[in-house]
């Protein structure tokens, strides 16, 4: 397979914004690996990548939110360096983060001027002009609400209408837009790219991250595409197919990466009947067998999540009975959705997963503390050799195993959290997103172990964004779309097109070819 | 990756145990105590006698007693602040028992059933409608108080059984107090419970990460909800030891205490925001805090002027590690 | 080297009242060559604040402790311990429970003091009228019993009315607002009696804020010093104390007699204390010591430079 | 989209309102407005405190030092104006503000630059500066008769009818509804408290902010300060004990979340009324005094009960439906 290299500059313009051997990491991980990135003016340049790949991070590098670690930005050709987001804005750059950036308890107004308001002759904020100013520009991006409106009464949608109307509300040269249609309708998505022509025309630099083919073949003028963090090509999007423009992204083929590992699927083992939730989720049905894996796809805020954590006890669901193994259970908290045998991997690691200022040993031992443990004493060696076995297994990398797990790297955070549950010798375990920011090889090395958890019977969920990794991976894939369930697949049926008309409920026809 | 040729090993600790006590932030409390007993024996020539050690103690057994309730609230991320006035309360319904005849054996189970009412009521708000403890206690700082002035207004009860006052007056062998060791006692229970126990391990899990420990199966609001309890109930005993010394019971009884009782605890090294800090820590820092009190004592130094130093050593000991840090570092780059 | 030290302890260190007595004990100290005063107390008047300053004290092995107390019973435990450690306890202006001290000395007779707070609001109120009280603390033991002392001899001022009591806990701002109260709710008050120093001064003040001046008039007990401003004023037209630096002075001379010359305190027992004369104890070991002295526009210069 | 509650500021002045009603009907004349303005003059240093605390509150912080602060800014001017009574009282009062100021920056200086919490860093220098007030008055107090008079009778001047001190109060709510609501500070004051990782995005220092307020803080603290010990006439160690929990009450109960981003100066006036009509109603309307704690105590209570169920986030809303029927 032929990977594309940049293809020439046209001459006759030069970028208006160009980063060249950007560097930026964390602690342990590399989030951006020396990339380049050039914006045009009165050109939107697509920046394409797959989760993680260091999209949003370029774009918190050039607002100053994160200092690079190495390389230059220049701006016409001019070095420059932005100690602060202050420092930014003043260089005319601004963003709508992927992120809300926003602040429930001021108005409308208040969130698109925040930092830059109109003063009046006394130095104060002139209210009335910042109303004026902030209904036109609401009015611009067809907002359906007043500027005077409380922002913690507004949907997700609107919201994120805000945060492009504050993006919008500085005399920017630089526009970045990272994922902007993924919270909007149709209707808000057309006026939207309405915006952005108009914005293209009045010769601004439009940086557009977005995981919708059809819309970055629709509205951008140049793609660049990084992969794990480092740069991969860019050029015309008229010169280059879909079909490449993904082989680029991924870079390599999809069945090299996923392991084919033979498990039989044995008897059913969970069945969810209805469940329902008045705000997140409805009429959720489905089975799951011993030695499956069942894949859910969805895009970014389908409400898979939601309904993840309401399996296993955290969200409590208004309607729907749960069977393990033929048996009505009751789950109100995850203390009883572990006693039935079903765990969870959480998306959010740092949060929800991973306890944070605990060592590994004691993480990996905490759910199986009854184990460990003689009538409610630890027993420290009982401990250490659970956690030795599981650390093991996983084959994590730790300089120690009383060592905080808020020290190790993401992979391996996530490496603790898997040994944590295993340890508590589950039946069906929910993995969600579990490669979500891990590096190549360690993501390889969760794959294996799934298929290999299958194959010793135990009943895989693995909720994912990435397509490759539902393909690759999933014995059957339920796809969900606001809160419900789209469509369910069979191994046979599986390709990218079909989950993603069904994810995002494109009719065949207007799909993008 | 289950090749067992492929797998690292990965050693259990790093640290030797001794290295991981010499460093801790206990043996730096230990060596300030060390020092603060030294400094006091040279500065007055009354501070080395045995009973004037003993009576040293009552500055701080029945403080200490709360501190380590209060130690496990706190590193769970909540705080009790209304400790004071469940001991002004126990005190009162104790009292109130003795007007109508009440023996000593009916005197300590009301004083230890009204702290534990009153931690029901604080983890009730707490854990069942979810507010904020900082917040709840203050309320309930003025509410059992208040009830408390309510009952008595400018009134006190006295007449305490003599067979009371042994709590808070009696020795158990020569210089050894009731409240030593109840206080000894007490430590080791919360030392036990806090570092060789399932329930001190989801204690430590809740308060550095309270959404990872629910996600891993722990029953967070129980466990903060019994904390609440044990808080009140050591406020009840702590009420019983205090109101038997006393000999009486006023509404203003034990007024102020809580800081004291939380500076015991922040000073003993547990961290305010939750997730860290030892039972040992805490013993050493009331050591600490009653060495002191005694030391300036004894040199009749106003109590106000005493509470400069350990105002000083509260943010002292925070602050100097920190600047110690930051100024490595600078030193570094 | 071996002085008698005899510790002064007073309800809370800086007020004036206890100062001056601190004064008297110093010359008392003087006088008898060879004792060392230790002039202490908390810094808030309350009753845990001066047990760990009496644990202090027995700590040091001092020889005599005479004590203003905070609480009636809550000290008596602390004092006993002292007792039984051989030093010698007395209290004096606020009294303790009879089995915490040897001895009590009052500033002056109770029924006397009693008698003369109501005695100074009726003087001036020939045709009878309200008058309310501002006390200390609910717990300060001297106030209660003169407070008890003047019911009984109400009935010798008929017209006179005492329509309420609060207390102003001995803080100026609460005080303050307690005789702002006081004044709203009746409004027709023509005295409030304030038996403490702190609160006369800041009932003297909120009438002067009120604007009654002239139709409510403070009186009690309280320091020249800090009366002169209210004499002039006009808020006060008199009031009453002992002498601070006796009372102080008599403390001193009477835990000396104790410790050191093995006087038993014991019912109908005359002490001598130095240059006041002798103290003579009731049933309760209790003596009094002078008359309350009544001061008012005619002689406060003469006074508020001493005390 | 209908807000089914009405703002907390109205349900709080309603319930203020309910307050006195029943009071008149128990006793008249309080509400006469003599006696309203007496209360809300008695009520001013509580109000002043009560902003300050709030601005402190919105960033994630707490202020324990602020009665210690105006205890230890009030000896020291008394102390001056004992040392040299000629000392014009304008100079006097920026004297106080600016040693108020400082206190607060040193609160401000160890959250910032050594990120101490609030709680931590406030316990510890309200004992400092209580114990610093013994040692520069050597337990002393300074009485009414020693104060020159020009400084016992600024915060009573009447003026318009009213006195200084319920002037300052006045203005103090003024300057602060015009700060947080039109200026750059006041707006980050809410950002910082509200969503401290979205202000960084918009280029806001958050230890900056909360330096800032600790700094207001204890600028208004120094103010009261003066005002208190002026108008009582009395300056001693103790003044204003354990007035740090009512104004923290006061804010409370004004609607202010502990947890920050969220309050408003009308609310946090309006709370410091609330316990102020309540302190002066109780010996009015017979009460014992000695309910006063329990009713505050309550009020505290109910209080964050109720904000908590009025402020409870939506959260987000997935299914399609449900968003169009809210
Ligand atoms: N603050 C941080 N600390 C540690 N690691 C981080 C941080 N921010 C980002 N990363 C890591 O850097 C990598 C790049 O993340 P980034 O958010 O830039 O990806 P992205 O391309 O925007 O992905 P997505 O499409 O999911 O938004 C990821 O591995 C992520 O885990
Ligand atoms: N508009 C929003 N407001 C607040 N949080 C959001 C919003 N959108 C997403 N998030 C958070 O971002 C994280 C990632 O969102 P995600 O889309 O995975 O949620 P989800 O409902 O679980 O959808 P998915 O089906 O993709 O799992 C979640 O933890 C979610 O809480
Ligand atoms: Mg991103
Ligand atoms: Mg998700």
């Amino acid at each position: 397979m032929s990977t594309r290299t940049a293809s020439p500059i046209s001459p006759d313009v030069s970028p208006m914004v160009s980063m060249d051997m950007i560097t930026k990491t964390f602690p342990g991980v590399k989030a951006l690996d020396e990339v380049k990135l050039d914006l045009y003016p009165g050109q939107v340049t697509a920046l394409v990548g797959e989760n993680g790949a260091g999209k949003s991070t370029t774009v918190k590098i050039l607002t100053g939110i994160y200092q690079p670690n190495g390389g230059t930005i220049r701006i016409d050709g001019d070095p420059i360096s932005f100690a602060s987001p202050n420092d930014a804005a003043k260089a005319g750059i601004t963003a709508i983060h992927q992120e809300t950036v926003l602040f429930d308890e001021l108005s409308v107004a208040e969130n698109i001027y925040i930092g830059h308001a109109p003063r009046t002759r006394f130095g104060l904020i002139d209210t009335a002009q910042m109303h004026r100013s902030a209904a036109k520009l609401l009015a611009d991006i067809g907002a359906p609400f007043s500027s005077h409106t409380q922002l913690r009464d507004l949907g997700i949608a609107n919201k994120h209408l805000v945060a492009i109307a504050r993006a919008l509300s500085v005399d920017a040269r630089v526009v970045i837009m990272d994922e902007p249609t993924a919270a909007l309708s149709h209707k808000e998505i057309e006026e939207l790219y309405e915006l952005v022509e108009a914005l293209k025309s009045q010769g601004k630099a439009i940086l557009f991250i977005s995981h919708k083919f059809d819309e970055i073949f629709r509205i951008a003028d140049r793609y660049t595409v990084f992969r794990d963090g480092a740069f991969v090509g860019d050029g015309r999007i008229d010169d280059i197919s879909e079909g490449d423009l993904v082989t680029m992204m991924v870079g390599r083929s999809v069945d090299q990466i996923f392991p084919q590992s033979d498990h039989d699927i044995g008897d059913e083992v969970l069945k969810v009947v209805g469940y329902e939730h008045p705000t997140e989720f409805a009429d959720i049905n489905f089975s799951l067998n011993k030695g499956e894996i069942l894949g859910f796809y969805g895009l970014v805020g389908a409400g898979r999540s939601e309904f993840m954590q309401a399996l296993f006890g955290i969200t409590k669901p208004s309607k729907g009975v749960c069977r393990v193994n033929g048996d009505i259970k009751v789950i109100r908290s995850p203390a009883d959705a572990v006693s039935n045998g079903i765990v969870y991997v959480p998306e959010d690691r740092g949060k929800q997963g991973a306890v944070i200022g605990l060592p590994i040993f004691q993480n990996i031992t905490l759910p199986s503390l009854s184990k460990t443990s003689r009538r409610g004493f630890l027993k420290l060696a009982e401990e250490f050799k659970l956690a030795r076995e599981y650390s093991q297994r996983l084959d994590l990398r730790a300089a120690s195993l009383d060592q905080d797990v808020g020290n190790l790297s993401g992979g391996n955070q996530q490496k603790v959290v898997i040994a944590k549950w295993l340890a508590t010798q589950p039946q069906v375990i929910i993995l969600d997103e579990p490669t979500k920011g891990i590096d190549i090889g360690s993501k390889a090395a969760v794959h294996e172990f799934m298929s290999e958890l299958a194959a010793q019977g135990l009943s895989v969920i693995m909720v994912s964004s990435e397509i490759p990794e539902i393909i690759g991976m999933s014995d059957r894939v339920i796809v969900m779309r606001d809160g419900r369930i789209a469509t369910e697949l069979t191994k046979d049926e599986l390709s990218p097109e079909t989950l993603v008309r069904h994810a995002a409920g494109i009719t065949p026809d207007g799909a993008a070819a | 990756m289950t090749d067992a040729t492929q797998t690292r090993h990965v050693p259990d600790r790093l640290n030797s145990r001794a290295a991981r006590i010499f460093k801790s932030w206990e043996a730096l409390l230990l060596a300030v105590a060390i020092a603060i007993f030294v400094i006091n024996s040279f500065a007055s020539p009354y501070f080395l006698s045995a009973w004037n050690l003993s009576d040293a103690t009552f500055n701080f057994t029945e403080k200490a007693m709360i501190a380590f309730a209060m130690a496990l609230l706190i590193i769970s991320g909540e705080i009790d602040l209304s400790v004071a006035s469940i001991i002004a309360l126990a005190s009162t319904a104790m009292g109130l028992a003795l007007q109508y005849g009440a023996g000593t054996p009916e005197l300590v189970i009301i004083g230890l059933t009204v702290g534990v009412l009153c931690g029901a009521f604080n983890g009730f708000f707490v854990t069942v409608l979810g507010l904020p403890s900082i917040v709840v206690t203050i309320g309930t700082m003025s509410l059992f108080r208040g009830i408390s002035f309510i009952i008595l207004g400018d009134d006190a009860f006295r007449g305490y059984p003599s067979s009371f006052s042994w709590f808070g007056q009696g020795y158990i062998y020569w210089v050894f107090t009731v409240e030593m060791l109840l206080f000894v006692i007490i430590a080791i229970i919360y030392g036990v419970l806090l570092h060789k126990t399932n329930f001190g391990r989801a204690v430590y899990a809740i308060g550095n990460n309270p959404t990872g420990a629910l996600f891993s199966g722990i029953r967070v609001q129980r466990v903060k909800f019994v904390l609440f309890l044990l808080t009140g109930l050591m406020s009840g005993i702590a009420a019983i030891c205090l109101t038997s010394r006393l000999g009486s019971t006023r509404p203003s009884i034990a007024t102020g205490m809580e800081l004291e009782v939380v500076t015991m605890v922040v000073l003993g090294g547990v961290n305010i925001l939750g997730g860290s800090g030892t039972i040992p820590g805490v013993v050493i820092a009331a050591f600490v805090m009653g060495l002191v009190t005694f030391g300036l004592g004894l040199l009749n130094v106003p109590g106000i002027v005493m509470s400069i130093f350990i105002g000083l050593l509260l943010i002292g000991v925070i602050a100097l590690p920190r600047l110690w840090a930051m100024a490595s570092a600078r030193r570094k780059s | 080297q071996d002085d008698v030290r005899i510790a002064i302890v007073v309800k809370a260190l800086g007020i004036g009242f206890f100062e001056a007595a601190a004064e008297g004990a110093e010359e008392a100290a003087a006088e008898l060559g060879n004792v060392e005063i230790i002039y202490t107390g908390p810094t808030d008047t309350t009753a845990e604040g001066q047990i760990e300053v009496i644990n202090a004290l027995i700590a040091q092995q001092v020889d005599a402790i005479a004590i203003s107390a905070n609480d009636t019973d809550a000290l008596v435990p602390a004092l006993q311990r002292a007792m039984q450690r051989g030093i010698t306890v007395i209290s004096w202006d606020s009294g303790v429970a009879p089995e915490g001290r040897q001895l009590h000395l009052n500033p002056s007779s109770n029924a006397l003091i009693g008698n003369m707070i109501i005695k100074l609001a009726a003087d001036h109120l020939p045709d009878g009228g309200e008058v309310a009280l501002l006390s200390a603390t609910t717990t300060s033991t001297n106030q209660n019993i003169w407070m008890e002392e003047m019911n009984k001899v109400m009935g010798d001022y008929p017209g006179i009315d005492v329509v309420a009591t609060v207390y102003g806990d001995d803080l100026a701002d609460k005080s303050y607002r307690e005789a702002t109260g006081l004044m709203q709710s009746y409004p027709d008050l023509d005295a409030i009696i304030a038996p403490t120093s702190v609160g006369i001064v800041a009932a003297a003040q909120a009438v002067v804020d009120a604007g009654k001046v002239g139709q409510v008039n403070v009186t009690g007990l309280g320091l020249p010093s800090e009366m002169a401003g209210a004499i002039e004023s006009g808020a006060s037209k008199s009031f009453a104390i002992w002498n601070p630096i006796d009372l102080g002075y008599s403390a001193t001379m009477l835990a000396y007699e104790l410790s050191q010359n093995g006087v038993e305190a014991a019912p109908g027992a005359e002490i001598p204390m130095g240059r006041m004369g002798n103290l003579t104890l009731d049933e309760n070991n209790e003596g009094a010591m002078a008359d309350p002295f009544v001061y008012d526009a005619s002689n406060i210069d003469q006074f508020k430079s001493i005390f | 989209m209908t807000r089914f509650i009405p703002v907390r500021e109205t349900i709080l002045g309603g319930a203020i309102l309910v307050l006195l009603l029943l009071i008149s009907s128990r006793f008249a004349g309080f509400v006469a407005p003599s006696n309203l303005a007496n209360v809300f003059n008695d009520t001013a240093p509580l109000i002043i405190l009560a902003l300050g605390q709030m601005v402190v509150i919105l960033t994630r912080c707490i202020d324990l030092s602020v009665a210690a602060n105006l205890a230890l800014t009030g000896m020291a001017v008394a102390m001056i104006n004992v040392a040299m009574p000629g000392l014009p009282i304008p100079v006097i009062i920026a004297i106080a503000v600016l040693l108020g100021a400082i206190m607060g920056a040193i609160n401000g200086v160890l959250v910032w630059k050594l990120a101490i919490p609030p709680i931590v860093v406030t316990l510890g220098t309200m004992t400092i500066f209580r114990g610093i007030i013994f040692l520069i008055s050597d337990g002393k107090w300074v009485n009414s008769h020693e104060m020159s008079p020009a400084f016992t009778d600024f915060p009573r001047m009447v003026l318009l009818g009213l006195p200084v001190l319920s002037w300052a109060a006045i203005i103090t709510i003024i300057l602060f509804g015009i700060m947080m609501a039109r200026t750059q500070f006041g707006r980050s004051i809410f950002a910082v408290g509200g969503n401290p990782h979205a202000a960084v995005y918009t280029g806001i220092d958050v230890g900056r902010t909360q330096f800032w307020a600790f700094v207001v803080s204890g600028a208004l603290a120094g103010l009261t300060g003066y005002l208190w010990v002026s108008r009582f006439a009395v300056a001693y160690v103790d003044i204003a004990g354990g007035f740090e929990l009512e104004v923290v009450a006061a804010c409370v109960i004004g609607g202010i979340s502990i947890a920050g981003g969220v309050g408003s100066v009308g609310g946090a006036v309006l709370g410091a009324i609330f316990l102020g009509v309540v302190k002066n109603a109780l010996p009015v309307v017979n009460i014992s005094p000695f309910w006063q704690l329990a009713i505050s105590g309550s009020a505290i209570l109910i209080a964050v009960a109720f904000n908590a169920r009025a402020g409870r986030t939506k959260g987000r809303i997935i299914l399609k439906e449900a968003e169009a029927t809210q």
